[in-house]
């Protein structure tokens, strides 16, 4: 992981800056449970601007769930939370969405029967506004705005380096660029945060060290705040600036990621010391 | 071995974008159509313009229409028989109301009712998935079929039951009725077919096209990503009934002359479901080709006893034909589930890059 | 303004004034493309001009000043070449530079070069750059092409290309005056001005500096356009390095020439598929490239299905029966013809297509020698493909292949304007325009290489065959002498005679001595085949050797090669006196060939003293025992009396009168 | 209006309890047979994930089968044999040529191919036994006729039909059986371990292919007693496919997969039905048995999305 700590020393600027930036979102106390089962129990905790926020947690703490409940794809029986200072109620996922919030998916979530270039364009769906009249005349107004996004992806496909497969459907690719398409099609969003579900899982060393890059280019390039869910602990702590640990569904720690690698409540989590 | 590419570069994103970035591929096209306006005209007798082209025409337009539902956004609808109908009855009802407007309007404008009706059988599709779905849309089925037969209003009260299409003149031409000429019919089919194939093509490869897609594929990420899916179905929905409707109503004005209740049963339904299958979901290709297999081959069926000389009942010739059909459409989704259309790209990639396998 | 005349014979004598002049000529055709983005993005020689000038003028208020050197570093990028221009417009001097060497070779050059200026592509250059400061002291500015990644660089002394370019544009629009004032401070230099420096990566020591003056590079590259008939309808891809003559030639000194348009792939990973979509008329590639190509052909065909397979190698079958025949435009049967045109259809055409050569007009290959299969395979698909033999100090062209005059072993006729000589030595001179002003800063290394009187030595040893055509033969250093004087080139003479199946290996002797002699191995396999044919029995290498049927064949091999060599006047007085066929195999387990089999010319010659002292003290044979290693690794010796034959040989020029005849 | 819809169909029931009575007696019978339709349905589906379109088709296939051979001189009984027979040769080559060859298609696929199957079998039953109805031989079968009428109160009279008392009947003995044919055989927790897990079927060492040919032939008999118990009551033509149509909604109610499902969501459809039609029907021109069903299935799906008896779904991303 040298590279990419050596990418962090390169710019200076970056480094600490991001957590000063105030506060994006907050958890209260939220709670969720599936008949019974207890998903998530009673956790709070916040995420600033501009910064990069691990979730981490042994297998089955909730972190997927937590993210779920962020996008509103579930909705918590308990607790609130705060979106830009508003408190928000149940919110559908496409809310979320609109409301600048995209993610990323464990097991990837690509739309097989579309090239990369149609997937990540997808992205722009929530940009794009001509009427279904102006779609089917084509030519015009309809034409002129898929040139428009079409740019916009483009930047992001040069950004990921992802030229050689634009026109490829993404089912033939390999793993490990799906992961960079689906990032790529986050991207386009142009969330205010990006909410990635461990988006290194399955990836060989050189293809982390790239997706990390990509990772902290996003952070500093377009400032992007990002929440990540990741196993692979050097790059948790390589790339967050704070971390939150959960094991079954609970909080058990919360700060920078030394101080919390530190944490005698992690090492037990990881090492499966019983409660 | 046909495609040279060599040299086809495209130095704007309109190039790129654009339906066909191969030109082999524009030219292809240019001499299908012409061929359907110039050349089938010229040479065709009515029997090959009445009982194949327009058919396939009309076929081909439902075909269009049910592959956005379930080609594209994939909701599977078993109803496409009724809402033709409801094109078919819709555009009967606005002529008899307005004797004087131009025909050839009231049936686009008929499909304005079936989008509707269709829009209102789409609700389910928000909680109802896959196999569920389609069985919910075979009530739209049996309600509207029903209706055909309980409202007297929609046929005029024929002693009948069923509807005759009255004599009309467009642009000073006798366009439907009995004594409408064939290649007017197949004209003002033609027409229409290729005009809507030509916008919804349009459609697809835009926002909409995309926003079903991705329903299609994975409906869950679409909503992360800010599709709303209730309205995105319904305008499937509204879109595809839309033209199952135009589709409906070309079958009675322009080929049929008269229908009744059971020319729109389930049994539509299926045959153009096969079409779209057999011609590939997702392709609009595929559903002219699929049209083509499913009302073709029958017809073509029927001649081979008289060809080879020995006299079948007639009967008869229709039962084999029935399970030859049956057996073929088994076969060829076995062969290949991904239908004609999937055919063709296969062999086109292999053109592309002859003389080499990849 | 089309055809090629308005290109070739105008007379400017910079490639700012010809950039001048093509936003006249030329404004709207495309000068420059580049995949970016997902599109070709193209500009036309008039927007070509806009972008040079905003930029020149931006470097001139950075304060580039004449004479100062701008290195040039990154992959082919429109706005690197332009930024040549730009610079040479000020009277500055682009040096570009390998940009994937190593860090400290880079920094010799540009330390050596004493670049003030540096454009470059991207992070990763500026990185490299950056990380070389003190090794560097002379270098002031530093400019990147993409801004990807460096948002965060603070240095005041990075600018980024469209920034420069913003400082151009303004003062344009605020000084009206400014245009002219740039076009009369570029109008001042002329042709005979330094246009640009490239280091050649010598073999040995340092890379030197060579300085090309706008003459060299001008004039030869309206040689090289008319030689070729090029003209502005030309499109080409430029792929290799730019500090590279090749490339520096052919993607801007012949396009700024001929007005032609020039190609940047997107990436390195995508080089097929956008030749495949340029389709370049015009190509240039090093022989690996289309060895490349080759191999990927034949390996994909190899997983086609059998038919196709069959249908493949029956069409290249008859490719190579006629296809290069009918490219040299000569007699073929009308039966052939029909089948070549089926197989134009079939495969040919196909092939062509698949590697984007459909339209090429001309294609060359040059830097090594190309094997002849290789070469042939694209000619009788009917690619014109040549040779041509060039170097930095020549601004590329020496020697060329006419059209129609395509011959495996050699490397062309001289190409306009250039004049060739064999040295005494044997070693290959020439004089032309294109000749380069001299290595920078290092006089001594100028003068060993370029005479006073304007010739240069390649330090390639050649002979001019009597089709005017040039032969490379050999390195100079490895040509010796015989006592008489004679010329005497032994890899010539070993390959003349290993061109014979019979014959494996050759070692020939005769630097410093009075005649020229050899020692041979017969080919065991095309000779065993000969000998199972005529049975004749054998038991062993040894027995067969020295089998005087096989001697006499040998013998008529030799006499053959010194009728040619009789028919070369500068190799007609080293003919073969006296051969002997060697009683063993040299064998790379004995030491006597290296590894990549290639013989051990001094060792071989201590191995066998006695039999070389045998082949010029007269003797008819020569008993002689040698140490060998058996296939177990035994050691063992062979005792073999070895017969030495003498050879006539023949008056210069007699085996020409003979081809004459 | 509103008086006609909302009060006086409840006014008939409680004036005539007799043919209230009697429509639910009408009502219990239909849903006995949609029930056993549904049921070759769900046996197919649970075992394979196929939703055998075909199925309406099987029962006029059967019934004409059985028919037809008796008509050409093949004693009842032997008739019946022979008809087995033929339901288990049309579920092996089911099997072998459509279902093995499209094994992991996705379901339209596979819809698409039963659909395709009923278009060979009409043509094939039109071919073999001519287009044109036919009369069930019912007392051939033995089975009863006739019927039985009770007195009502004091003037009302309720009329059984004993062929809907045997079909009944034989309804109840067939879901029983097959009830105790999943639960107690070894065959039985097969199909029941492939309903759940392919994988683990395997595992346990049973071909899918075996199981395959097995529930297509269950499916077969069961759409045999169909065919004879409709045949009976109406007779034995093509219009009786239409019938499978009817099943359909039971199958939302009840879902694909329970066989309970399938029983009480028939009955469900049945009553529904039939009360619909004679209180209500009258109002909007009669005939809407057509599509009633499915107008109930419906609204009770979109509260209900999972059917009667299938369990929650929890999405997961």
């Amino acid at each position: 992981m040298n590279a990419l700590v050596s990418e962090k020393e390169l710019s200076p600027a970056a480094a600490g800056a991001p957590a000063a930036g105030e506060e994006l979102l907050r958890v209260d106390n939220v709670s969720l449970s599936f008949g019974g089962v207890k998903a998530i129990t009673n956790i709070s905790f916040d995420i600033l601007e501009g910064e990069i926020r691990a979730i981490i947690g042994p297998n089955g703490a909730g972190k997927t769930s937590m993210l779920n409940v962020i996008n509103g794809f579930y909705h918590p029986q308990e607790g609130t939370i705060t979106w830009q200072g508003k408190v928000r109620r149940k919110m559908k996922p496409y809310e979320a969405a609109s409301n600048g919030i995209a993610r990323t998916f464990q097991n990837v979530a690509l739309f097989k029967g579309m090239t990369t270039l149609d997937n990540i364009m997808s992205g722009r769906s929530l940009k794009m506004h001509k009427n279904f009249f102006w779609q089917m005349l084509w030519r015009g107004p309809a034409e002129a705005e898929e040139i428009e996004h079409r740019k916009k992806v483009e930047d992001i496909i040069d950004f990921l380096e992802i030229q050689a497969i634009r026109k490829t459907p993404v089912g033939r690719l390999p793993y490990g660029l799906q992961k960079r398409v689906e990032l790529g099609r986050a991207l386009a969003m142009e969330p205010d945060l990006l909410l990635l579900d461990e988006p290194m899982a399955g990836m060989n060393l050189e293809e982390k060290e790239d997706m990390s890059r990509f990772i902290i280019d996003v952070n500093q390039e377009f400032g992007t705040t990002i929440a990540l869910i990741e196993h692979d602990m050097g790059v948790v702590m390589d790339l967050s600036d704070r971390v939150v640990v959960l094991d079954y569904g609970k909080k058990i720690a919360d700060g920078p990621p030394e101080e919390v690698q530190a944490s005698q409540a992690v090492i037990d989590a990881y090492l499966g010391v019983s409660h | 071995m046909f495609y040279r590419e060599a040299g086809q570069f495209k130095t704007s994103y309109q190039a790129d974008q654009a339906l066909m970035p191969i030109r082999q591929d524009r030219i292809g096209l240019a001499a299908i159509l012409l061929i359907a306006f110039v050349a089938i005209p010229f040479f065709a007798n009515d029997f090959f313009l009445t009982s194949i082209m327009i058919p396939f025409l009309v076929f081909s337009l439902a075909a269009i229409g049910l592959n956005v539902l379930t080609g594209f956004c994939g909701q599977l609808s078993l109803g496409t028989g009724a809402f033709m109908g409801v094109g078919a009855y819709a555009a009967y009802k606005l002529t008899t109301i307005f004797p004087d407007a131009n025909v050839i309007l009231m049936v686009l404008l008929s499909g304005v009712f079936s989008a509707g009706v269709g829009a209102i059988f789409g609700l389910p599709s928000l909680r109802i998935k896959g196999l569920y779905l389609a069985v919910t849309t075979l009530a739209a089925q049996f309600f509207l079929e029903w209706c055909f037969i309980r409202i007297g209003w929609l046929y005029n009260y024929n002693a009948s039951g069923a509807i005759e299409i009255p004599h009309r003149e467009a642009f000073g031409v006798v366009v439907s009725g009995a004594e409408s000429s064939p290649l007017v019919r197949y004209f003002i089919v033609l027409t229409i077919t290729v005009g809507i194939a030509m916008l919804m093509a349009n459609v697809l490869r835009g926002r909409i096209g995309r926003s079903w897609m991705m329903i299609r594929d994975m409906d869950i990420a679409a909503e992360l990503m800010g599709i709303r899916p209730l309205q995105t179905k319904l305008l499937a929905f509204a879109v595809s009934s839309y033209i199952c409707g135009v589709a409906g109503a070309m079958m009675v004005f322009f080929w049929l002359n008269a229908a009744e209740p059971s020319s729109y049963s389930i049994q539509l339904s299926f045959q153009v479901l096969f079409m779209v299958i057999l011609g590939g979901l997702g392709s609009l290709a595929g559903a002219f080709m699929g049209a083509a297999f499913i009302w073709i081959l029958p017809v073509f069926l029927k001649f081979i006893p008289g060809v080879l000389g020995f006299d079948v009942a007639a009967e008869a010739v229709e039962h084999v034909t029935f399970m030859i059909v049956g057996a073929l459409i088994i076969f060829f989704l076995i062969v290949e589930p991904h239908g004609f259309a999937r055919l063709w790209q296969i062999g086109k990639q292999k053109l592309r890059v002859w003389p080499f396998p990849y | 303004m089309v055809g090629s005349a308005s290109a070739g014979q105008r007379a400017e004598d910079t490639f700012p004034k010809i950039l001048l002049s093509n936003g006249k000529v030329f404004g709207s055709r495309t000068a420059f493309r580049e995949k970016d983005r997902g599109i070709w993005q193209s500009w036309t020689w008039s927007e070509v001009l806009d972008e040079i000038r905003a930029f020149s003028i931006g470097l001139q208020s950075l304060g580039l000043k004449p004479k100062d050197k701008i290195a040039i570093v990154g992959a082919n990028r429109p706005r690197l070449y332009w930024s040549m221009v730009a610079a040479q417009a000020l009277g500055a001097v682009p040096v570009p530079v390998y940009s994937d060497s190593v860090a400290e070779e880079m920094a010799y050059v540009l330390g050596h070069a004493e670049v003030r200026f540096a454009v470059v592509e991207d992070q990763e250059q500026v990185d490299k750059l950056l990380s070389m400061g003190d090794e560097v002291p002379s270098l002031e500015h530093l400019i990147y092409d993409d801004p990807r990644g460096l948002r965060d660089y603070q240095q005041d002394h990075l600018h980024f290309f469209d920034t420069v370019q913003a400082i151009g544009r303004k003062q344009l629009s605020e000084n009206s005056g400014l245009e002219a004032e740039w076009v009369n401070g570029f109008s001042g230099y002329q042709g005979s001005d330094i246009a640009v420096m490239l280091y050649t990566s010598g073999t040995t020591g340092r890379p030197k500096g060579v300085m090309l003056s706008f003459d060299n590079l001008v004039i030869s590259a309206r040689n090289g356009n008319a030689f070729d008939n090029l003209d502005e309808t030309e499109e080409v891809l430029a792929y290799l390095p730019m500090a590279w003559i090749g490339d520096h030639v052919f993607s801007l000194a012949q396009a700024f020439t001929a007005g032609y348009c020039v190609n940047c792939p997107e990436s390195m990973d995508t080089i097929d598929t956008d030749r495949l979509e340029i389709a370049p008329t015009y190509f240039f590639a090093p022989p690996r490239v289309y060895e490349n190509l080759l191999t990927r052909i034949m390996v994909q065909m190899e997983d086609a299905g059998k038919l196709k397979k069959k249908m493949f190698d029956y069409f290249m079958g008859v490719a190579r029966k006629v296809g290069e025949n009918i490219l040299n435009g000569e007699q073929v049967s009308f039966g052939d013809r029909l089948l070549y045109n089926i197989g134009e259809f079939c495969v040919y055409g196909p092939l062509k297509n698949r590697m984007g050569l459909t339209r090429l007009k001309v294609g060359y290959t040059a830097g090594e020698a190309i094997g002849p299969e290789i070469f042939q395979f694209f000619r009788s698909l009917g690619l014109n493909l040549k040779q041509l033999y060039g170097q930095t100090e020549a601004s590329v062209y020496i020697t060329l292949q006419p059209d129609g005059e395509i011959y495996g072993d050699t490397v062309g006729k001289p190409a306009p304007d250039v004049e060739i000589k064999i040295a005494d030595n044997g070693e290959v001179m020439y004089r032309s325009p294109g000749v380069f002003v001299g290595y920078f800063k290092n006089d001594e290394a100028t003068a060993s290489t370029k005479t006073p009187d304007g010739w240069v030595h390649t330090g390639d040893a050649g002979i001019i065959a009597d089709n005017g055509h040039l032969k490379i033969i050999d390195r100079a250093k490895d040509v010796g002498k015989l006592n008489d004087g004679a010329l005497f080139a032994p890899k010539y003479i070993e390959n003349k005679l290993k061109f014979f199946p019979n014959i494996k290996e050759a070692v020939a002797f005769g630097h410093e001595r009075d005649m020229v002699t050899v020692f041979i191995n017969i080919d065991l396999t095309s000779v065993g085949s000969w000998a199972e044919r005529n049975n004749v029995n054998y038991a062993s290498y040894q027995e067969l050797a020295s089998n005087p049927e096989v001697y006499a064949m040998i013998e008529s091999h030799v006499d053959q090669v010194n009728r040619d060599l009789a028919g070369e006047p500068m190799m007609a007085g080293a003919q073969i006196k006296r051969f002997l066929v060697l009683h063993k195999e040299l064998d790379a387990d004995d030491g006597e060939l290296t590894r990549t089999q290639k013989v051990r010319r001094s060792f071989i010659a201590d191995r066998y003293a006695p039999l070389i002292e045998a082949l010029y003290d007269g003797s008819t044979s020569k008993h002689v025992r040698t140490e060998v290693t058996f296939e177990d690794g035994r050691k063992g010796a062979i005792e073999a009396t070895v017969e030495i034959r003498d050879m006539k040989t023949y008056e210069p020029g007699a085996g020409f009168q003979e081809a004459a005849e | 209006m509103l008086y006609d819809i909302f009060i006086d169909p409840f006014v008939q029931m409680y004036q005539m309890p007799d043919f209230f009575l009697q429509v639910l007696w009408e009502g219990f019978v239909a849903g006995i047979l949609y029930a056993l339709i549904a049921l070759g349905f769900v046996l197919i589906f649970k075992a394979s994930g196929v939703f055998n379109f075909a199925q309406g088709i099987m029962v006029v296939f059967a019934g004409l089968t059985l028919v037809g051979l008796h008509e050409n001189g093949v004693p009842a009984y032997l008739a019946l044999l022979l008809t087995i027979g033929v339901m288990g040769v049309l579920a092996y080559s089911v099997e072998r040529v459509v279902m093995r060859p499209l094994v992991n298609q996705p379901d339209i696929i596979l819809l698409m191919a039963t659909i395709g199957l009923t278009y060979f079998l009409i043509g094939f039953g039109e071919f073999v036994f001519g287009g044109e109805p036919k009369q069930m031989i019912t007392q051939e079968l033995g089975l009863p006729t006739g019927s039985t009428a009770f007195e009502f109160g004091e003037r009302g009279l309720v009329i059984l039909q004993h062929i809907d008392i045997a079909a009944a009947v034989i309804a109840v003995i067939m879901v029983a059986s097959l009830g105790i044919f999943f639960n107690k055989t070894r065959i039985g927790r097969a199909l029941r371990a492939v309903a759940d897990d392919h994988q683990a079927a395997l595992s346990v060492g049973i071909s899918l292919n075996q199981i395959w040919a097995i529930v297509w032939f269950a499916a077969g008999l069961v759409a045999l007693a169909t065919g004879i118990m409709w045949g009976a009551r109406s007779d034995v033509s093509f219009a009786l496919e239409i019938v499978a149509f009817k099943a359909l909604p039971v199958l939302i109610l009840g879902g694909f997969t329970s066989i309970p499902g399938a029983i009480v969501g028939g009955l469900i459809i049945g009553f529904g039905e039939k009360i619909g039609e004679l209180y209500w029907g009258g109002l909007v021109g009669g005939g809407i048995e057509s599509w009633l069903a499915y107008i109930i299935a419906l609204i009770f799906l979109l509260f209900r999305p999972q059917g009667l008896f299938g369990e929650k779904i929890i999405e997961r991303v």
